[in-house]
């Protein structure tokens, strides 16, 4: 029995693993091409996320600055958009977004340091983050996509027949992990079959090399933060349903950036399998050592199960190995 | 004390300073320096020269303890030297310079010379933190010692210049004014002429002669230029491939039909 | 003209060491100092104690440990939050377990625990680098907050887990507790803070600052003319918490009074310290305090210009505030990436020409 | 220029005091932030009720009253900030609305002599006015939330919890550490088994946390949250198909933001609640007719009657009335901060008062006294009805089990003294 009961709770921490890896996957195509440790990356699921509903709700962008500084009422236009429509129009915010990051921030900073490009993008999520709650306001909003949730009954029916025990798998989560290898498959498609897709891997390699062939790197940047962006949207959406559209949803950066040391900034398959390892390490952490502790493990448990298997492995888990010269 | 030997040109070439024997050192599969012995003695200037990845650079890093060979035993001082880190090996006396110049950029010149003499100074940090107890004399006594080598390698006007704004012909002189300030008892320098100017390579031509005489450091040294090799060097040391063909003096090397087929052969062919 | 560092001249090496080589820094250094310590604390209210000067000394002293170990020693840290928790906690368990023992004592031992602490956590620094020990300090930022929330002892079992600073004295005056008031708190800041100020100035001076940036600007080639990459790094991690735990032992008990780990010593803490480092300048002194003035100042005016003088709904100006210091950020990263010091420094460059450029 | 910035600068900050003779009871809320959603409403309600009392009656005795506000963010040293800008505007009393807030408060509105009105969260053990002399939390506070939903359970399982298993999912800060030690005793009363169960802030994520009580099923979950965590809870009791019914948050997890994004899976949650909800009070007439109609609302009014508008509209009532005796005790309306502490504890609100203010059976009586700063500590519990969208109350006010929460408050109250060097008042 308490394997069953194991195995059920791997099977959960797999399917949360996928959803940081879904974060993950957008710092690491950023990472990959421009070398920006991106930070706000979960501040922009969470401003995807508030204007998908925003742009769903019919809600008016700015109500509150235009009725305070203007002494009106508005808040709706009294319309509702369906979901796909609305999706679509948020990738365009978001494609929008990047063009502006990258025409304002990104543009001025090439060839800094990491760590000032790590700053910036950390000012870019305070900044993001203040202009959703002024966009759109701070109240938690509802996500309906039309995506399911709640236990899936064939799963557990399934499950009890075979085994004895009905195993619990939530739909949503179902469904995240369809998403999100139809995701990683089509950006996969991309960047080997198209040419953008190309240009971006030799960006990629070498940005030197890059340009010395004529591949506009600024266009290169707008094409991967949109990406990003939509990477980004998609996370929104999960996180979104599962937990309303709110602040804390710009909190899973920090759960995906344990899952980025695990896996190597470089590497979507690393931070895919990094997503799963993390997910099922710290569900399993927190439901068997986690009570002989006190529980709450798993804010830090990520953490540190990065941090032990990097002194061992520095470059992480598909990241190329460090060879030192001098 | 083995007694010393006069060299063919009349300098003074003391014992056996260090000596390496039967050196490999692979990287996974590639043997980068396969079986080589030489001996580098007290007060000579010690050459090693060879085409492109012939193995010269890991040679010095394996002198200074950067890589650790997989056979062969160094002798340092008449002792068998154990696998050391590299700053072990400093602290025994062993300086360089890179190739690719490795300067600590974000510091002035000054403090650049002066992290030269990081083994020298021994002030604890709680006197360091209250400056007090020994670590301003320390810092002006060392000072003094930096101004001597400044003024010797005429460099007093950048003393307080970042150096990455310094040329690269200054910057070469800076790395070497650190590796003197260490007070080495070998000194390695790791193609201290590459990239120069003819005037630039005058001038540390005439340095590396003088440090020799004034201090009497013994120098090993790597070096394209065949011409400043063989006039600045006792000996010599020639790889190729990893392997030795040739040591002795630079006339005798000269003479050695293997070098000259595989080395000279090759680049003047 | 007035500015200027010609006819200057030094004649020891004594002399060109010093911390403020040129003439008018010197007085103005010192005019400073005599500023804050004669006349501030006369003047000083609560409000400005509480709100502005006392969380900005406390954040520069935080600034200065964080500096040191990113500006100096080259290694990112994010794990701030959680050293600054270990200063409070120490200082909390000191006080209480030692009521007899001076306070000062108390904290200096904080900054001692906090160092030992850090050097655990620095461990790793040997083999991981760049943004991975970066990510990797955030497993000391969470696992001590979480320790510090969930093991009794270390709150004394107290009920909520809250940490209260009882009354301590300085010369029979309160420096904790209620009953202190703005000038004292004030006074015990700036002490500390012109200390370990002058602590951190003679470290980076000296050898084992030369250390401390060998490693951090090429740490092979700093190894291989004889610096010890695990006694440089370690100390680095150990000085740099004992200033970070300093700074927490402060902010909990002289300046909050009360806390709790999750709450006040969280992963936005360390994000705010890195920030007044990089603001301000990484590897200058004087940048970690400009940083600190800066990112304490800015919100405390933001607010009071957009609430009290624009009268706008609090809640909208709490979301441009975060607007504004967001863009203000990225603007001076691309203004000047090194940071008011370097400004700063430009700004006394053209003076020292002022007004003859040529 | 650089001075003049610098004027300007110095001006900004300096502008936060300007003195005004009216009643003043500074706001310190947060809309933003990780509780931003739920801190909004509850400033709203308080807002509007002191709007109300300055639109309908001038006032409070005839002295308007002012409610300066400030953001905290739910941020301690923001808090702090926000204190110390607005007690020197002759403030009277403070309601942060947040347990880290409250503790940095306690030893500061002791020196400056403010009242601190902290009416369901802060310092349980405030509620012993000996120690805390500025300090009160009346009508309940976590422990008597806690001791109050056991009787309820007590009550639904005949009068015997033996053998019963309960979870408590807490908010894993000092918040939702509270009711533990309480229930621990109340555990060893009544026989049941204690599950703790903390969740990190702030807590989306607790998968391992509902894993564990879907295999342990114990008969009822008890859950001390704040912000998303509730939500997140109440999502996942719906999906391991916990029967809502079984499933009691504190106060603080009972507003519609908590129940409304789970939709109808929520259906039959319930919460504890110390103060009444909707709009079917006499009090809304003249809100609707002076507040919201005229455009004076928070936000346009558009939380009137939800869950937290109503409790901050409580805790409005509350001090208005207190404002009110203090103002009767010290023969004049213009009443400082020591008169507004003599106010609350000679504060007796009666279910008359209650209906004559215009909201009959909204709160439980409140009488207090010097040593008595928590009131009756009565609660009663709600259930969400989502259909309807909308709580309606099950119970009536409920009496704590003071035989087991006096003991601790003394306990915990004494220590407090020793630690902080107080002599016992009364």
């Amino acid at each position: 029995m308490e394997f069953l009961y194991a195995s059920e709770i791997l099977l959960n921490g797999l399917m949360a693993g996928v959803m940081y890896a879904l974060v993950a996957l957008g710092f690491v195509l950023i990472y990959k091409a421009s070398g920006v440790f991106n930070y706000a990356q979960g501040v922009m699921a969470l401003f995807a996320a508030m204007t998908l509903v925003g742009i769903m709700e019919g809600r008016v962008p700015f109500a509150h600055l235009i009725n305070a500084a203007f002494g009106v009422h508005v808040s709706s236009f009294g319309w509702t958009v369906p979901g796909l429509l609305a999706i679509l129009l948020t990738a365009l915010v978001m494609v929008g977004l990047a063009i502006v990051i990258e025409k304002l921030v990104l543009k001025h900073l090439v060839g800094q340091e990491p760590i000032i490009l790590f700053m910036a993008t950390i000012g870019l999520a305070w900044f993001l983050e203040g202009l959703g709650d002024v966009m759109w306001g701070a109240d938690v909003k509802m996500l309906d996509v039309g995506l399911p949730q709640g236990i899936s009954e064939t799963v557990e029916t399934a499950t009890n027949n075979w085994l004895g025990y009905g195993f619990f798998i939530d739909r949503l989560d179902i469904w995240a992990t369809v998403i999100a290898a139809a995701l990683v498959a089509a950006l996969v498609g991309f960047s080997q079959y198209t040419k953008q897709g190309r240009a971006m891997r030799a960006v990629a390699d070498d940005h030197q090399a890059a340009l010395s062939v004529g591949i506009s790197l600024r266009f290169i940047w707008i094409m991967v933060w949109s990406i990003a962006g939509f990477v980004a949207l998609v996370a929104g959406i999960m996180w979104g349903t599962k937990s309303g559209v709110q602040f804390s949803l710009s909190l899973i950066a920090l759960k995906a950036l344990p899952v980025l040391m695990l896996g190597g900034f470089t590497s979507i398959p690393g931070a895919i399998v990094g997503g799963l390892i993390i997910g099922m390490g710290e569900k399993l952490f927190e439901y068997f050592i986690g009570p002989m502790v006190g529980g709450a493990t798993e804010n830090w448990f990520a953490y540190v199960l990065a941090l032990i298997f990097l002194v061992f492995r520095p470059q992480g888990l598909f990241g190329e190995r460090i060879i030192e010269r001098v | 004390m083995t007694q010393a030997t006069i060299t063919p040109d009349g300098r003074q070439a003391g014992p056996v300073l260090m000596d390496l024997r039967n050196i490999t050192l692979r990287f996974g599969g590639v043997t980068a320096i396969k079986d080589i012995s030489f001996d580098i003695r007290e007060g000579e200037i010690r050459a090693i020269i060879g085409p492109n990845g012939a193995g010269k650079s890991s040679m010095l890093n394996v002198i200074s303890g950067f890589y650790v060979p997989q056979e062969g035993e160094i002798w340092f001082k008449g002792y068998r030297r154990g696998p050391m880190k590299p700053y072990e090996v400093a602290r025994l006396g062993i300086a360089r310079t890179f190739q690719n110049i490795a300067l600590f950029d974000g510091m002035s010149v000054l403090d650049n010379i002066m992290t030269g003499r990081l083994n020298l100074m021994k002030a604890r940090i709680w006197s360091q933190a209250l400056w007090w107890g020994g670590a301003e004399r320390e810092e002006i006594e060392n000072r003094e010692q930096v101004e001597k080598i400044i003024d010797f390698l005429e460099i007093q006007n950048i003393r307080k210049t970042p150096v990455g704004r310094l040329p690269y012909g200054l910057k070469k002189r800076v790395e070497l004014a650190r590796a003197l300030a260490a007070e080495p008892r070998i000194l390695l320098l790791d193609e201290p002429m590459a990239g120069m100017n003819v005037e630039e390579k005058e001038d540390m031509c005439r340095f590396i002669l003088d440090v020799n005489d004034e201090f009497g450091t013994t120098i090993a040294l790597i070096e394209h230029d065949m011409g400043v090799v063989m006039d600045l060097s006792d000996r010599v040391v020639v790889m190729d491939y990893g392997r030795k063909i040739g040591d002795g003096t630079p006339d005798e090397v000269r003479s050695n039909p293997e070098v000259i087929s595989a080395y000279l052969g090759v680049e003047h062919a | 003209m007035f500015y200027r560092e010609a006819g200057d001249f030094k004649t020891s090496y004594r002399d060109d060491g010093q911390t403020f080589p040129i003439r008018l820094d010197r007085w103005g250094y010192y005019a400073v100092l005599a500023v804050a310590f004669l006349v501030v604390p006369f003047v000083i209210d609560s409000y400005w104690a509480n709100a502005v000067l006392v969380p900005f000394l406390i954040y520069a002293i935080a600034a200065i440990g964080l500096n040191i170990l990113t500006g100096y020693a080259g290694q990112v840290s994010l794990g701030t939050g959680g050293f600054m928790a270990v200063g409070a906690y120490a200082v909390y368990k000191l006080m209480t377990a030692f009521p007899g023992v001076p306070i000062v004592i108390h904290i200096v031992l904080a900054g001692a625990i906090t160092a030992v602490v850090g050097m655990l956590f620095g461990l790793p620094s040997l083999r991981i680098k760049g943004f991975y020990l970066a990510v990797a300090t955030l497993a000391a930022q969470f696992f001590l907050v979480w320790l510090f929330n969930k093991v009794p002892w270390f709150y004394n079992y107290s009920a909520s887990g809250q940490i209260n600073a009882p009354e301590r004295t300085i010369l029979g005056w309160a420096v904790t507790g209620p009953a202190t008031s703005a000038s004292a708190k004030y006074l015990v800041c700036l002490v500390f803070a012109v200390v370990l100020a002058w602590v951190a100035r003679n470290l980076t001076r000296g050898s084992v600052g030369r250390k401390w940036m060998a490693i951090r600007d090429m740490d092979i080639a700093a190894e291989i003319i004889g610096v010890n990459p695990l006694t440089a790094k370690l100390s680095a991690f150990a000085v740099s918490s004992f200033f970070v735990g300093i700074a927490g032992a402060l902010l909990f008990a002289v300046y909050l009074g009360a806390a709790e780990a999750s709450e006040a010593f969280g992963i936005n803490k360390s994000f705010l310290i890195l920030f007044m480092v990089i603001i301000g300048g990484l590897g200058s002194i004087f940048g970690s305090f400009a940083g600190a003035a800066f990112l304490v100042l800015l919100p405390v005016l933001l607010k009071n210009v957009l609430v009290a003088q624009f009268g706008w709904p609090t809640d909208l100006a709490a979301h441009i505030e975060l607007m504004i210091v967001g863009a203000l950020i990225v603007f001076f990263l691309i203004v000047e990436p090194h940071g008011l010091a370097r400004l700063w420094a430009l700004t006394k460059e053209k003076l020292r020409l002022w007004p003859f450029p040529h | 220029m650089k001075l003049k910035l610098a004027t300007v600068a110095l001006g900004a900050v300096m502008a936060a005091a300007p003195a005004m003779a009216d009643l003043v009871v500074p706001n310190l809320s947060y809309r933003t932030g990780p509780y931003g959603a739920n801190g909004t409403q509850y400033a709203d309600g308080f807002n509007d009720y002191f709007t109300l009392l300055n639109e309908r009656d001038g006032g409070i005795g005839g002295e308007k009253v002012r409610t300066p506000e400030c953001e905290t963010a739910y941020n301690t040293e923001k808090g702090v900030e926000c204190y110390e800008a607005t007690k020197g505007d002759g403030a009277l009393v403070y309601n942060p609305l947040s347990t880290g807030i409250t503790y940095q408060l306690i030893p500061k509105v002791s020196v400056d002599q403010k009242v601190l009105y902290t009416p369901g969260y802060g310092r349980t053990s405030a509620k012993n006015g000996k120690v805390f002399e500025w300090i009160f939390n009346a009508p309940a506070n976590y422990w008597d939330g806690a001791s109050v939903a056991i009787k309820y359970l007590l009550d639904q399982n005949g009068g015997d919890l033996n053998g019963k298993k309960i979870a408590l999912v807490y908010h894993n800060s000092a918040y939702g550490k509270e009711p533990i030690r309480t229930l621990q005793d109340l555990s060893a009363k009544h026989g049941f088994t204690l599950t703790e169960l903390p969740v990190d802030p702030p807590g989306q994520e607790q998968k391992s946390q509902w894993l564990q009580i879907r295999r342990d099923k114990p008969d009822y979950v008890i859950m001390w949250g704040w912000g998303v965590m509730n939500q997140a809870a109440i999502q996942e009791a719906a999906n391991i198909r916990f029967p809502m019914e079984n499933f009691i948050g504190v106060w603080w997890s009972g507003s519609e933001v908590d129940v409304l994004p789970v939709g109808a899976a929520a259906h039959g949650y319930k919460s504890l609640t110390f103060n009444g909800v909707g709009t079917d009070y006499p009090l809304y007439d003249d809100m609707q007719k002076y507040v919201v109609e005229p455009g004076k609302a928070s936000q346009g009014g558009q939380f009137v009657g939800s869950s937290l508008y109503s409790r901050g509209m409580y805790a409005a009532v509350v001090i208005a009335e207190a404002i009110r005796k203090a103002q009767e005790l010290a023969g004049t309306a213009q009443i400082t901060a020591p008169q507004l502490r003599d106010g609350f504890e000679a504060l007796d609100i009666t279910p008359e008062r209650l209906a004559e203010i215009g909201l009959p059976d909204f709160g439980p009586e409140i009488k207090m006294s010097c040593d008595n700063h928590g009131g009756s500590g009565m609660a009663r519990l709600q259930q969400w009805d989502a259909e309807a969208k909308k709580w309606s109350l099950i119970t009536e006010f409920t009496a704590p089990d003071q035989e087991v929460l006096d003991p601790l408050i003394v306990e915990d109250s004494e220590a407090y003294a020793k630690e902080a060097g107080i002599s016992p008042r009364c």
